[in-house]
């Protein structure tokens, strides 16, 4: 391999950063789970390029699975989205009201 | 008879009785009896234990009984009495028996309260395993804390709150510090972690960490006597308390952080002894002469005789770790002793709050004209405290100081004076409440009730009894003493 | 080309199946019938299930006994008496949570069979975490058990705050679980496999001049870890979530999460990573005395019954991480009693609280509380059994719990931190003790609460574990104590 | 083995793509752009998968991230309509930006320190099975991935699908319209 | 890097120099030129077809048989006026007909349009990249080709086009299940994702192609489930002109709107394409021995076979009517999904032995019943009675509470 492992990983750390900045300073829901997702990615990238590196598929599989989380919790996700919603016309956690912390 | 089976049934009896409570709502008269009735059958029992040790002789534990718990965490059920905790038995079953018969008033919830108060203080007293003893340690504090808040005077929840705190806060420590010891002799002896009394004797810590230990446990028990910078909680309990309640408080509890102290502190970690002493006798010297101070200057008899307990738990801190053999001695003669003069001060003046309303002394004037069996009463218990010749105080206050002074006299030269102000301060607060002209609802206060006398006549009778004739607990005690400061000692040099 | 398939051992993750089963098995039963489930079938079904689940556990143990821990099925699964006692607790739990559950379902109305295929499919989950050998399937177990909860704690659907307080869990556990397997994703890149067994094997024949990677990745694990049990300062959801989840539900979020992260973090860390004990202790310190201090700091100071327990639980949290921070067997003994004891006592406290908050769970203010045991004798006799018990309270399991970690942390050279969490403690001591005092309070405001039958055993067995095994505690005591965690 | 330059373009268009597109889903303000936004980053990181040799979970990435994730996003925020503007000035809580910015950068440096340190990997080569080698035969990355999947993670493959189950009886559950009376046995 | 572009391809095996830099680059053109070509073709094709099918006679102006009917369209597209509404948003109104195009032109690559042939000593095949992942690529870039009308409708800023958009959204995600699964029945008779092995395996005789070997249903789903992907008709709820005015090009008009009805066109002959090469054999087919055009003939197999389904798409929309769209939910989840499911179980039991098969046959079967009575319970609770209760605040009260009201008394 020509581009050594540690430019992906620093890029895997880069994003995993911008993800979990966005969750921490967003407001809404929707955006975060979008930042949770960012960092999902960066959990990818990073096992892929441990796999590569490694000549090991384990990482590879390993994505497989994180990829199936991913989606089973933006489904379970984008549902309590609706559910909230349709209670209260509004998206963004702060607008929670009822539940102060 | 010198079967553990004794023991047990001394636990076992209030434990039926709260059983007994339990199973429906007797009324206030029966209620009283059940639990009076049992804890008089405890007494007996324990006097029973008493005689049976005695004639075994020498210093060791008798009545042994020991069953494994939980092997992993060094849990046993492990008991017997020596000549130290005894007497502590006997007075553990008198004054709960005093308590429920001179300051009950046979609501269910209470007397619950007061037989678990009873069974816990029981409990630690006879256990020789450190974990259990800590267990019953802790139990104590539910049962006390209940009965301070729920019974006491109008101040109590601050009251109860404080003791809590204070008491939950020391004990951590002790735990802490017991956990280590019995680590340590893990690490040295292997097998299963111990906290057996006989196992952790064999332990020889380094002076630091020995010195640590009893610091934690300085800490936990100087909490519960009370030593004189952890004392704040105990002046506002036993003042809002009920008077059952502060009777078990100053003359058991106080004398469970005493006991650990001596039993746990001082016979286990001589190394940490020899290096605390004396900060700890400067303590315990501050402690007599603040509490005989702040006693002089209270306003409320229940707080002088809180004041005037930390000066005697003073007295008896300054013997243990004074280093000699005599005033050590002497300090176990003062627990009980102390536990009988100050259960009696706390009922008497129950006695006179009940008649009154108020224990302020500013409130009571020239009761001996309407009341004079009373103020006899009082005049007795008052001299033993003060420590005259030939009542009970006297002889264990003596034989501490005469201990003390030979190892450091100044410190027990400045404790003398304690002496000094007890019979000023006891003298001045009984001159204010019995002489005088009793004037308004002062005048018509009944005299000592028949119930009143007998149940006072036990303790007047000890006070004098003992201070006539201290050998009958002396020549028990001794031994016992004697056999945990050479225990000490041999562990002390084994370890070098 | 021909692929061996790994060799599967049926008992080893026969609990497993067993809720799986049941799960699937409530699933068909409520596709395939013409009237809806009745709650009772569904309760009966999944208690069966549970206790079905804890008698095949029993088989595990003395199979496990005669024959020695192993792995299983390629070595995702390990077979040992850690994983078979926390998969129990995790069976008993559940069960205990159904029969809470069910009063709360009848009174509020959510009728739905999802209810227990949720619970069971969850508590499954945890019991994946609890007996993994690989980081992945930990990973896996950890959603299973997450994604169940979040649906469960928006099961409310009467009620605003409880799809609001799933909203922000899922955001937050989103969050942990990103953090969590971003750890094990450098912990791969460190030791090259995702096997617990396979990385201690690896640690333990490799010296590792530069554990950056490891030590990265160690840390990022334990934090999502951290974010799952609440630890501070992970722990600021748990409050809001704890309040707006129905409560029994609740109660089985404070008890079966715990049990199966703290089964998961000992298993990575102590067993297979426990040779880098010196990178992660720190960290895990740090979170035991802010654990211990803030929970037990910002109890006091609530007002609201539902809140205080997170705190309280926060503060537990804090306990059963210094049985990991003493990073020895007896630590995880500790540990894995701690959960043990707690789990059983904060269902039925749950189950207390979710009777007297109401269907609406409107009243969880503590002033409600006030009087309750004058009223109701037994039940306040009980709740303050149970608020005793969980502050350590001597002749209760609370008690031994607090002390077999304290153990453990100064048997590994931690008595500075056994005094910190010892005085925590008392703070902790204080405020359950308050509560307690208000059930006897003389002034009688609260209302009468019906005890329905289940509740009522559901109670019994939390109030009667704290006692019972207070008194004697041997049994347990040597259950957690020969729960030995498999080692390579 | 190709050439270098052709790679190293490569990788630069993945990493620009990847963090622009990040940088793009958590600063814009409408959500319907941070979707794009994240579609451009799900691309950068399948073609950092294609590079190192992934390509099947490049093709996967594409398929389940892109094809099925962002647009249940896009249904959610269309279904709903939440695809108002957010404002992004006001702080939500004050100083949890800059305790963000400051909790980030500490972590992602000390994420890419540690991993510098530790001479970024360190583990043991091919300690579950190669990439491309399976019981001694070469075989191409999709074979390996799926061998791997089948066997080594036979228990984890197996969990997915409770995983799966439990997340569509959830959203079910959640989603699904109230209506005035569910069931009355219940009492 | 290589590798994804070279897998089966002989061309990159000697490695890569000039010439073979060109040939791939001539390649690229070649079918880009060519897929540009024939979608023009393509509309006059179905304009044409359906007229004739109408009875009309359809464009016959320009060229012969009105053949640069469609170019004359193109250049009048490209002069009108480009309007953008005012609610639109703006950068994603522009993005959205290239979203749409892009992934129409890139399936096309994995497309094998004939054998391999060997120019100035290089061989190399008649495909633009022989991908390792192959089929794979093709489910991604359906995935993708969505956003293009989704965006395009959402950013239009007008409601028919969102309502659009929505129904794309589901109707996509509802399709792609049973078209993977398909899909994976055709991988698992090849035993390889390449379109080049699974057309290999194909060859040797119509009765190899997979339309026979697989039976004839995973090729039924696929063709029903990729004309929905393609939102063509009989399933073009997305665009339905009756319902939505058009649906998400409804405001796009000039060059962009071009754009989108390019990109409809291309995925027609793309999926076309695709349905030929994995259940028709691709190129394969009698072959002439005729010197030096052997070459020649798979080609024009596979362009017969290919304008064959053409046609077929066109005759569609001419013959049936549009499904409604909640027939078109029916008909993806409850039949197609469980169909395709089924029978991919079905195919990998018989391809580890005929026991296994059975088998799985028979739970396949149980499976559908036990399906079935849950649809049907599912419907009957649909249409129940919804009996309202009283309610306290949002909560219905609990029935014992309703059982005394109505009842009157107390027991």
């Amino acid at each position: 391999m020509t581009i050594p492992a540690s430019w992906f990983l620093t890029l895997a750390a880069l994003l995993f950063g911008i993800g979990a900045f966005g969750l921490l300073t967003r407001r809404s829901a929707l955006i975060m789970f979008m930042c949770v997702e960012l960092m999902l990615n960066a959990v990818n990238l990073t096992f892929v390029t441990f796999s590569n590196s490694l000549h090991d598929v384990a990482g590879q599989a390993s994505v497989f699975f994180v990829m199936v989380v991913a989606a089973a919790e933006v489904t379970v996700g984008l549902a309590i989205v609706v559910a909230v919603f349709r209670r209260r016309q509004s998206n963004t956690v702060d607008d929670l009201s009822e539940l102060k912390g | 008879m010198r079967s553990p089976l004794l023991i047990i049934v001394l636990l076992l009896l209030p434990v039926i009785g709260i059983a007994t409570l339990s199973v429906r709502p007797w009324d206030a008269r029966m209620t009283t009896r059940i639990a009076a009735s049992l804890t008089v059958v405890q007494l007996a029992v324990s006097l029973v234990a008493a005689v049976g040790y005695h004639s075994r002789g020498g210093g060791a534990f008798g009545l042994t009984y020991r069953r494994v718990l939980a092997s992993s965490w060094g849990l046993s059920f492990d008991i017997g009495i020596d000549g130290i905790s005894i007497f502590l038995v006997i007075l553990t079953a008198l004054v709960t028996a005093l308590a429920l018969l001179g300051a009950s008033h046979g609501e269910r919830t209470f007397v619950r309260w007061i037989l678990l108060l009873n069974v816990a203080t029981l409990g630690a007293f006879v256990t020789r395993d450190l974990l259990l003893f800590f267990l019953f340690f802790e139990l104590t504090l539910i049962p006390s804390y209940f009965l301070i808040a729920n019974y006491g005077g109008p101040a109590r929840s601050a009251a109860a709150l404080k003791f809590f705190v204070y008491t939950l806060f020391g004990s951590g420590f002790f735990l802490v510090g017991m956990v280590y010891l019995g680590v340590r002799h893990q690490h040295i002896f292997g097998g299963d972690v111990t906290f057996a009394y006989d196992e952790l004797a064999k332990v020889a810590l380094s002076p630091a960490a020995a010195t640590w230990v009893l610091v934690g446990f300085l800490i936990a028990f100087g909490v519960k006597s009370p030593l004189f910078p952890l004392h704040s909680w105990s002046p506002a309990a036993y003042a809002e308390a009920p008077t059952a309640g502060s009777m078990m408080l100053s003359a058991l509890l106080a004398k469970l952080g005493t006991y650990g102290l001596l039993r746990f502190g001082v016979a286990l970690l001589p190394d940490g002894v020899d290096r605390v002493r004396p900060y700890v006798m400067t303590l315990a010297v501050i402690g007599i002469l603040y509490g005989s101070g702040v006693a002089a200057v209270s306003k409320n008899l229940k707080r002088l005789v809180a004041y005037s307990s930390l000066a005697q738990v003073g007295f008896i801190i300054l013997g243990m770790f004074s280093g000699s053999l005599v005033a050590t001695n002497g300090a176990v003669l003062l627990m009980f002793n102390h536990g009988i003069i100050t259960a009696a001060l706390f009922l008497l003046i129950g006695g006179l709050e009940r008649r009154r309303g108020t224990s302020d002394i500013a409130g009571l004037a020239g009761l001996q004209g309407p009341a004079p069996v009373l103020a006899a009463l009082f005049t007795v218990v008052m001299l033993g405290s003060i420590g005259l010749p030939g009542l009970s105080g006297f002889v264990s206050e003596f034989l501490v100081l005469l201990g003390a002074f030979n190892a450091h006299p100044w410190w027990a030269a400045v404790a003398t004076t304690g002496v000094i102000f007890a019979a000023l301060y006891l003298l001045w607060a009984y001159q204010r409440v019995f002489h005088g002209v009793a004037e308004g609802d002062n005048a018509t206060v009944a005299d000592a009730t028949i119930r009143e006398r007998s149940v006072l006549a036990p303790l007047v009778a000890a006070i004098v009894v003992l201070g006539l004739y201290p050998a009958l607990l002396l020549r028990t005690i001794e031994p016992s003493v004697v056999t945990s400061v050479t225990h000490s000692a041999v562990s002390h040099g084994g370890g070098q | 080309m021909t692929i061996t398939m790994p060799s599967v051992n049926y008992l080893a993750i026969a609990p497993i199946l067993v809720l799986l089963g049941g799960s699937l098995a409530l699933m068909m039963i409520a596709a395939l019938t013409k009237s809806r489930v009745s709650l009772g079938v569904a309760t009966v079904t999944s208690a069966a299930v549970c206790a079905v689940a804890t008698i095949v556990s029993v088989f595990q143990w003395s199979d496990v006994s005669s024959h020695g821990e192993s792995t299983t099925l390629a070595h995702a699964v390990a077979y040992d008496g850690f994983g078979i006692v926390a998969t129990a607790i995790i069976a008993v739990t559940t069960l205990l949570a159904t029969l809470s559950a069910r009063d709360w379902i009848a009174r509020a109305r959510t009728v739905g069979v999802e209810f227990h295929i949720l619970l069971l499919a969850a508590a499954a989950g945890a019991m994946m975490m609890a007996q993994a050998n690989d980081l992945i399937v930990v990973f896996l177990g950890l959603e299973i058990l997450s994604i169940g909860l979040y649906v469960l704690v928006a099961y409310d659907r009467h009620r605003s705050t409880s799809s609001e307080a799933a909203l922000k869990y899922l955001l937050l556990g989103g969050f942990a679980s990103a953090l969590f397997i971003y750890g094990a994703a450098l912990t791969y890149g460190g030791t090259g496999t995702t096997t617990l067994t396979g990385i201690a094997y690896f640690m333990a024949h490799n010296f590792i001049l530069q554990p950056g990677v490891l030590v990265a990745g160690v840390g990022l694990m334990l934090v999502g870890f951290a974010f799952k049990v609440a630890a501070v300062p992970f722990h600021t959801w748990s409050p809001d979530v704890y309040e707006g989840a129905p409560s029994p539900v609740t109660g089985f979020m404070a008890s079966v999460v715990k049990v199966g992260a703290f089964a998961g973090v000992l298993r990575i860390l102590i067993g297979a990573l426990g040779t880098q004990a010196t990178a992660w202790r720190p960290l895990v310190a740090a979170l035991v005395i802010l654990s211990t201090f803030l929970g037990a700091g910002l109890a006091l100071v609530q007002s609201n019954i539902k809140r205080l327990l997170a705190y309280s639980s926060i503060n537990h949290a804090g306990f059963m991480l210094l049985g990991l921070w003493s990073a020895t067997p007896r630590g995880v003994a500790g540990t894995l009693y701690y959960v043990m004891t707690y789990a059983p006592v904060v269902v039925a406290t749950f189950t207390i609280v979710s009777l007297r908050g109401g269907v609406n769970e409107d009243l969880h203010e503590l002033g409600g509380y006030r009087g309750l045991a004058r009223r109701q004798p037994l039940l306040g006799a009980a709740l303050a059994v149970l608020l005793l018990s969980q502050a350590g309270a001597p002749f209760t399991t609370g008690f031994y719990a607090k002390f077999a970690v304290l153990t453990a942390a100064v048997d590994a050279g931690g008595a500075w931190i056994g005094v910190a969490v010892m005085v925590a403690a008392s703070i902790a001591g204080y405020f359950y003790i308050r509560l307690v005092l208000s059930l006897y309070d003389t002034h009688d405001s609260a209302e009468v609460v019906t005890v329905p039958r289940t509740s009522a055993f559901v109670i019994a067995v939390g109030v009667l574990s704290a006692l019972v095994f207070g008194v004697w505690p041997g049994p347990l005591e040597s259950l957690a104590q020969h729960a030995v965690l498999l080692l390579p | 083995m190709t050439a270098t330059v052709p790679d190293l373009l490569v990788f630069l268009a993945a990493a620009a793509m990847v963090v622009v597109g990040a940088i793009g889903v958590i600063t814009f303000r409408n959500p319907v752009h941070s979707a794009i936004s994240l579609i451009l980053t799900l691309l950068g990181v399948a073609v950092a998968f294609i590079e190192q040799e992934a390509h099947f979970l490049a093709a996967v990435q594409v398929i389940v991230y892109a094809g099925a994730i962002v647009v249940l996003f896009l249904f959610v925020i269309m279904f709903l309509g939440v695809d108002e503007r957010e404002d992004v000035t006001v702080e939500p809580l004050i100083g949890q930006r800059p305790l963000a910015y400051a909790s980030v950068f500490v972590t992602v440096g000390g994420i890419v320190a540690m991993l510098s340190r530790g001479g970024w990997v360190t583990g043991a080569s091919t300690v579950t099975g190669p990439t491309a080698v399976y019981n001694g035969s070469t075989v191409d990355n999709v074979t390996a991935v799926g061998q791997s999947v089948f066997t080594t993670y036979l228990f984890a493959f197996e969990a997915t699908a409770a995983l799966l189950i439990i997340a569509v009886v959830g959203a079910v559950v959640l989603a699904r319209r109230e209506r005035s009376v569910e069931g009355g046995e219940s009492a | 890097m290589s590798v994804i572009l070279a897998a089966g391809d002989p061309l990159y095996v000697l490695g890569v120099d000039v010439t073979v830099v060109v040939i791939a680059a001539i390649k690229v053109l070649v079918a880009f030129a060519a897929l540009m070509g024939s979608v023009t073709l393509m509309i006059w094709f179905e304009r044409k077809v359906i007229s004739d099918m109408q009875s009309r006679i359809g464009p016959n102006r320009w060229g012969p048989f009105g053949l640069l009917q469609t170019l004359a369209d193109g250049i009048k597209l490209f002069f009108k006026e480009d309007l953008i509404p005012a609610q639109a948003d703006r950068f994603t109104f522009k993005l959205a007909p290239y979203l749409a195009l892009i992934p129409a032109l890139i399936t096309f690559t994995i497309v094998p349009v004939g054998n391999s042939v060997t120019i100035a000593g290089h061989t190399f095949l008649l495909q633009v990249a022989d991908t390792p992942i192959g089929i794979l690529l093709l489910l991604a870039m359906s995935g993708l080709s969505v956003y293009g009308v989704i965006l395009a409708g959402w950013s239009s800023g007008s409601k028919y086009p969102l309502i659009s958009s929505v129904r794309a959204s589901a109707q996509m995600i509802s399709y792609e299940a049973a078209l993977g699964m398909t899909v994976v029945t055709v991988v698992l008779a090849t035993g390889s994702l390449s379109t080049h092995d699974i057309v290999a395996s194909q060859a040797g005789g119509f009765w190899n192609w997979n339309l026979i070997r697989l039976g004839v249903v995973p090729f039924v789903i696929f063709l029903i489930a990729i004309t929905a992907e393609l939102n063509r008709p009989p399933f073009d709820v997305v665009e339905a002109e009756s319902e939505l005015v058009g649906g998400f090009h409804t405001e796009y008009s000039s060059l962009r709107f071009a754009l989108f009805f390019l990109a409809e066109f291309m995925n027609t002959i793309t999926m076309s394409a695709v349905m030929v090469t994995l259940f028709f054999g691709g190129p394969s087919g009698p072959v002439p021995n005729i010197p030096h055009l052997e070459w020649l003939f798979p080609i024009l197999w596979f362009l017969g076979k290919t304008v064959a389904f053409c046609f077929a798409y066109v005759w569609f929309r001419a013959a049936l009517p549009r499904f409604r769209y909640d027939q078109l939910m029916d008909l993806g989840w409850k039949r197609l999904i469980p169909l395709s499911l089924a029978w991919m179980l079905l195919v990998a039991g018989f391809l580890v032995s005929p026991a296994w098969g059975f088998s799985l046959a028979a739970i396949s079967l149980l499976g559908s019943v036990a399906l079935t009575r849950a649809f049907e319970i599912g419907t009957t609770r649909e249409v129940g009675p919804d009996a309202v209760l009283p309610t306290v605040g949002e909560r219905p009260l609990p029935p014992y509470v309703l059982r005394r009201l109505t009842d009157g008394e107390d027991n």
